[in-house]
């Protein structure tokens, strides 16, 4: 296989990487500091698309639409922490894993309800769309290039975030001693509906992203949220580094064998059965991955705290 | 309770009081499975074949989860991974018969293993192979804990579901029709109120199993593994082939109730096997109460009839389920029979 | 009507729509009205509908009920219209998994089965029955007559991709079948797909001239619009299962130039036709998909021969439904001997509307009288 | 000497840069109560940690009646016979005291994947956990939960929980920790009783009880025993006084 063919599937697994960072990081943030396990983080990142859908579509500008998404998926994370995740704080996993699996349901199926079933448009702006040439006669399209250079960003902006700001030290303060943070006078349950609306609108933003990609529709969020959450065990839940190193690994190691698996049984198999077989490896690969990892690694490769 | 005399605890009395068969809990459960016993039956004289069908079905879903509330509710094991179990069930069943229909053998390399369209072939397959699977994904899982226990348990189901989903002999995505239900001996399992005293049967015995199970030394270690895993060690007993051991009983039934849905539907498919219905099974458990012998039943039947009640009013039903799904988890810690029943004893 | 407009607007379903007092005549419909690809099931269901309020028949009980896309539902919905209700006639599945799952089950406990939508291969052949029906197409049929069209176009190297699932490698089947060359390469994605950066790229190492491709519902519009900016430049061409009037106005500006084989479209020149979009279109307010044509379709059937028998009188309309003598609105309808369509299948193009949206035009006839091949294994 | 039971062989165990188990080798003998006392972060827990079965040495060894038992997990120590009690209760609080006793008992008869029998009529259970707990004077609680017990009370479960295993050493941690001068008083009496049969390591941070109860004295400051003998050679030591008794008003 060409080297071009290979660079540009590394930069596919890349881009892959930085979304479900947006995702990961969310997640991983709301465990770490609230000690949740929030299966409804995938419903953020289907409002953050709808509300860009919808809001680019009446104002005809992808930006105040992006805008919009992350406000939308921000408030919904604030709403449905103030209504509902607060009471479930201290209560054990299996609360929390119901609970949010009931919010999957009510915000599916009411976002059908509002917008119906058809799949909504939104498409890159205009001036997003096009491909340039990289060095090596590649042709990589500008707005896959936009979403790493955006996942890149954020990712520093939140490594300042947490490192560098008052914000940033209650929640790492957070992590280490929930009892302590409170004793110390910071007032907990605004750190953690701030922390909740920032994971919720990180995952809106991912959502509106990738929506001008791939279809904006109910449902859109489920696949991508259990992504992330194999990104996060891998990582360490917890852990935004680890979010960062596992959404790499998973974004690289997932496209690159959806690519080279199929090609790889070809080497010795009939061409329709390789293709089955590689196809049918490829999308168990990191579940396989992920459960080589745990196996020598219980608590995933950076781990923070259970 | 202890009536000591002297030293000789021969005639001491050891045992705590035992719950009376006509407390209030004892009413409610007889009443339960009486009702899902009675209902169905008399259905089948009134010449209402599809309410015993929909009886099957939620005696079938109540013993998949009474398996899964093995893990969850005894032994604290929070597996979001049990549709697992509940494909491969459904797929042995549906591959089985598959075979037998066309007279081809599942395997020919080591040793030939023809279909059977026989259905004490087809559990003891199903019961066998789920078990080897969630010894396996046991043996892996149970070295984690907590949300880590979840995940990888979700994770290997994922795994499973994709395998399913993408190997095309078996229909893959499409699914595997059984056209012929699978017999057995002396009893014609197409008709509908023999099928469901099969599944009837089926639930009662996982119970009674859970039950027995519960009260051995083996579920004392459990139980104390749940409570206490540090108190089970320093008391001698290691909890990892404790939890592992109740981790594949509980795969078994669930595996089992898993065969016996693919027959009553005439149909398998990756659904079975995917998150939703892990979500679905544990969302069943909690319905009913966490770790109660009823629970399941309890669940089973408040969910199918949700879903079916709900879903002939409104196309948005799954937007109530939700919500009353919520209301559960909020401010019924105790599920159905938690409030049917009140609060389990402690012993 | 009120009912029926209510139900148009997608707001609330009952779950019994009583177009009359009586109950001459039950058909249960089973459609896939919530989940991915609800809006598939919503068009067949409102085409359905449409043909049953124009015939103003009053002794004619239409149940509705969702599948939400789930073959163990589908089935034992299947069980209580039959069981319950006591149905005459079901019809309404969206999905070939669904299909295989419900349909053989229905026809041999001597219920009559229309399919609006699916059919699978196995349904064609080797499991055919005298009770079913289908009045959309063979699942081959569209891809197949893309592959005649793309081979008299004189298109050399197509690469083919699809799910990797049995209707997608189906279709890549039926594709080369009629396509009767070599293609550049095969490429099977996962089902439900969202991102295909690496597909793209390994279309763009090949050398093919033209791809063909089967991703339908959702999967299709991520491909269209992640095809748009890749710098690909080779024309694309599929099934309409990725072109209906619905997914290509999600897909945008991405669909304009793509071909696409279907059964129907809504600028064919027929009587029927013209009144049928236009009704549709007054009724609920938009152009009608393929689906809601083929829903439309089933429906006149079903009517033209009730006008002949009472289905109880099973042999009787049997006969009624093989002679499918009603009007079409994709004109000449016939069946062939395992009650499958023999039917001419078009060609369109996906062009920039009037309003500025993508929609769809005919181009032209891409294959007369299309059969499938599996009706040599049926025997009925 | 002796009848060692219980020994530690030069014990390392390092966290990074601490040293907090440093070169550390103990006895216990049949018959005796060996107290290990020394001030907040010496590293008994550490220690404890590594004869229990928690932790693992880097170096040296420990030895049960004379099997080594370094590298054995928790499970597997206490079914060679060595019973524990936790500085922090450790009881399955839901359950009945009798509950909780019996586990020992089962570990010890090796019969957990007993499937079928119910517990609630095993004689061969309930018998012993029975003696266990009226040795421990508390067979009158048998079928209280411990959630409903006192402080003290769960103290003697603990033990009692410890005796089911029928021990041949007892490693109690602070068992007079939260206890009242009453409570400390009795537990202090029921242990003086149990080590004629049980040698007894005792951690304790209650020096009159320690001073009371034990024949030898180790002090453990910063990883290193720096001293061992009886309560008079302890309590004379002027090393023990400046490190430990004169840092500390105990």
């Amino acid at each position: 296989m060409s080297v071009t063919l290979l660079i540009e599937q590394l930069l596919n697994g890349v881009q892959l990487g930085t979304m479900l960072f947006l995702m990961a990081s969310g997640l991983t943030l709301i465990f770490g500091v609230m000690g949740l396990i929030n299966l409804a983080h995938g419903s953020f990142y289907m409002v953050g698309a709808y509300a860009t859908a919808a809001v680019t579509a009446s104002t005809g500008s992808f930006l105040i639409g992006l805008g919009a998404g992350i406000a939308a998926a921000a408030l919904a994370g604030a709403l449905v922490e103030l209504i509902v995740i607060r009471r479930l704080y201290h209560r054990p996993h299996l609360d929390q894993v119901l609970a949010t699996f009931a919010l999957i349901l009510i915000f599916s199926e009411g976002t059908r309800f509002i917008f119906g079933s058809s799949p909504l448009r939104l498409s890159p702006p205009s001036w997003l769309t096009g491909f340039v040439t990289l060095p090596g006669d590649t042709r990589y399209p500008i707005y896959r290039l936009v979403l790493i250079g955006v996942g890149i960003a954020i990712s520093i902006g939140l490594y300042l975030l947490i490192s560098r700001t008052r914000l940033g030290m209650r929640i790492r303060a957070g992590e280490s001693d929930r009892e302590m943070i409170g004793a110390l006078g910071v007032n907990i349950s605004k750190l953690y509906t701030l922390v909740f609306a920032l994971g919720a609108g990180l995952a809106g933003l991912a959502g509106a992203l990738v929506g001008a990609l791939q279809s904006v529709q109910v449902g859109m969020g489920e696949p991508v949220l259990i992504l992330a959450f194999v990104v996060i065990v891998i990582g360490g839940i917890g852990s935004i580094k680890g979010a960062l190193f596992g959404a790499l690994l998973v974004g690289i190691v997932d496209t690159l064998g959806r690519v080279y698996l199929p090609i790889f049984f070809r080497a010795f198999m009939p061409p329709s059965e390789a293709t089955g077989v590689g196809a049918a490896l490829a999308a168990m690969l990191i579940y396989i991955l992920m459960a080589v990892i745990l196996a020598f690694k219980p608590k995933g490769l950076f781990a923070a705290h259970d | 309770m202890i009536n000591n005399t002297s030293s000789g605890v021969a005639k001491i009395s050891l045992t705590p009081n035992a719950d009376s068969h006509f407390s209030r809990k004892g009413i409610v459960q007889i009443t339960l499975l009486g009702l899902l016993l009675l209902l169905p039956v008399t259905a089948y004289f009134l010449g209402h074949i599809y309410y015993v069908n929909l009886a099957s079905r939620i005696t079938i879903i109540a013993m998949a989860a009474v398996g899964l509330n093995l893990a969850i509710g005894y032994g604290g094991m929070v597996s979001f991974g049990h549709a697992a179990y509940f494909g491969l069930g459904g797929y042995v069943a549906g591959i089985s018969a598959y075979h037998a229909f066309d007279f081809t053998p599942f395997m020919t390399w080591p040793f030939s293993v023809p279909g059977s369209d026989n259905l004490l072939v087809v559990w003891l397959a199903a019961a066998i192979l789920c078990g080897l699977l969630a010894l396996a994904i046991g043996a892996i899982s149970l070295r984690t804990t907590g949300v880590y226990f979840i995940m990888i348990t979700l994770a290997f189901a994922q795994m499973i579901y994709y395998f399913a989903n993408s190997w095309p002999t078996y229909g893959g995505e499409d699914g595997l029709p059984i056209y012929l239900r699978n017999g057995l001996p002396f009893v014609d399992t197409t008709n509908a109120l023999s099928y469901f005293l099969i599944c009837f049967a089926g639930l009662v015995l996982a119970m009674a199993i859970t039950s027995r199970l519960m009260k051995s030394r083996f579920g004392a270690a459990l139980t104390m593994a749940r409570l206490n895993d540090v108190r089970l060690a320093t008391a001698g007993i290691s909890p990892y082939p404790i939890r592992l051991i109740a981790f594949v009983i509980s795969a078994v039934i669930t595996g089992l109730a898993g065969a016996l849905y693919a027959d009553l539907n005439g149909f398998v498919s990756p659904t079975m096997l995917s998150w939703h219905f892990s979500g679905e099974l544990m969302v069943i458990v909690i319905l009913g109460g966490v770790g109660r012998l009823y629970g399941p039943l309890a669940g089973a039947i408040l969910f199918v009839m949700m879903e079916t009640l709900l879903g002939g009013i409104t196309q948005y039903w799954q937007l109530f389920l939700g919500l009353v799904l919520l209301g559960v988890v909020l401010f019924a810690k105790h599920g159905v029979m938690g409030w049917l029943a009140g609060r389990e004893l402690n012993e | 009507m009120k009912n029926m407009t209510r139900l148009g607007l997608g707001l609330l379903l009952s779950s019994s729509v009583a177009i009359a007092h009586a109950d001459d005549v039950k058909i249960g419909m089973i459609t896939t009205l919530s989940g991915g690809g609800s809006h598939l099931g919503v068009d067949v269901r409102d085409g359905f509908m449409l043909a049953m309020e124009q015939s103003g028949q009053d002794d004619i009980e239409v149940l509705i009920q969702d599948d939400a896309n789930r073959p163990d539902l589908a089935r034992s919905l299947a069980n209580e219209f039959m069981q319950r209700d006591q149905v005459d006639i079901l019809t309404g599945l969206i999905w070939s998994n669904l299909a295989m799952a419900v349909v053989p089950a229905v026809v041999r406990q001597g219920t009559f089965y229309l399919s609006p939508n699916a059919g699978p291969s196995d349904l064609a052949g080797r499991m055919c029955h005298e009770n079913y029906f289908n009045v959309a197409y063979q699942n081959d049929n569209l891809h197949g007559a893309m592959g005649a069209y793309m081979r008299e176009e004189g298109y050399e190297k197509p690469i083919i991709l699809a799910p990797n699932y049995p209707a997608g490698t189906d279709a890549l089947a039926g594709f080369k079948h009629l396509y009767e060359g070599d293609v550049v390469d095969e490429l099977y994605t996962q089902m439900g797909q969202t991102d295909y950066a690496a597909e793209i790229a390994q279309i763009r190492a090949s050398d093919a001239d033209s791809l063909f491709f089967f991703l339908p519902g959702g999967m299709g519009i991520s491909f269209m619009k992640q095809w748009e900016s890749s710098g690909v430049d080779i024309p694309i061409f599929g099934a309409a299962f990725s072109f209906d009037e619905i997914l290509i106005k999600a897909v945008g500006s991405a669909a304009i130039g793509a071909r696409n084989t279907s059964l129907w479209a809504y600028d064919l020149d027929n009587e029927t036709n013209h009144r049928f979009v236009e009704t549709f279109r007054e009724a609920y307010g938009r152009t009608p998909t393929l689906y809601a044509a083929q829903g439309f379709d089933t429906a006149n059937l079903i009517l033209s021969a009730l006008e002949v028998a009472h289905p109880d009188d099973q042999d009787a309309f049997r006969e009624a439904l093989r002679a499918a003598d009603f009007d079409s609105v994709r004109g000449e309808f016939r069946f062939g001997p395992n009650h499958h369509p023999i039917q001419d299948i078009y060609v369109r193009e996906v062009v920039e509307g009037d309003d500025g949206q993508p929609t769809n035009r005919l181009l032209g006839i891409a294959i007369e009288d299309i059969q499938d091949i599996y009706y040599e294994q049926c025997q009925m | 000497m002796s009848d060692v039971v219980l020994s530690l062989h030069q014990l390392h165990k390092r966290f990074g840069a601490l040293q907090a188990t440093n070169d550390v080798s103990l006895e216990l003998h049949q018959g005796e109560i060996h107290a290990l006392i020394g001030p907040n972060g010496a590293g008994k827990s550490t220690l404890i940690g590594q004869i229990a079965g928690n932790l693992r040495p880097d170096e040296g060894s420990v030895f049960l009646g004379g099997s080594e038992i370094t590298r054995m997990s928790i499970a597997q120590r206490a079914r060679l016979g060595l019973g524990r009690s936790f500085q922090v209760s450790s009881l399955a609080e839901p359950l009945s005291v009798m509950r909780n006793v019996m586990m020992g008992v089962q570990a010890l008869q090796s019969h957990s994947f007993r499937f079928w029998k119910p517990v609630a009529r095993d004689k061969q259970l309930l018998e012993p956990a029975y003696e266990a707990l009226e040795r421990m004077q508390l067979s009158h609680r048998a079928w209280t939960p411990v959630s409903e017990l006192s402080h003290g009370e769960r103290r003697q479960v603990e033990v009692a929980c410890a005796l089911a295993l029928k021990p041949r050493a007892l490693l109690l941690d602070e068992p007079m920790a939260g206890l009242g001068p009453e409570g400390s008083a009795k537990l202090t009496e029921l242990l003086e009783a149990l080590k004629v049969e049980v040698p007894i390591l005792l951690i304790e941070h209650d020096m009159e009880a320690v001073f009371r109860l034990a024949d030898r004295i180790s002090v453990l400051v910063s990883g290193s025993v720096i001293a061992q003998g009886d309560s008079h050679a302890i309590r004379q030591d002027p090393r023990v006084r400046e490190a430990y008794l004169g840092n500390d008003d105990a």
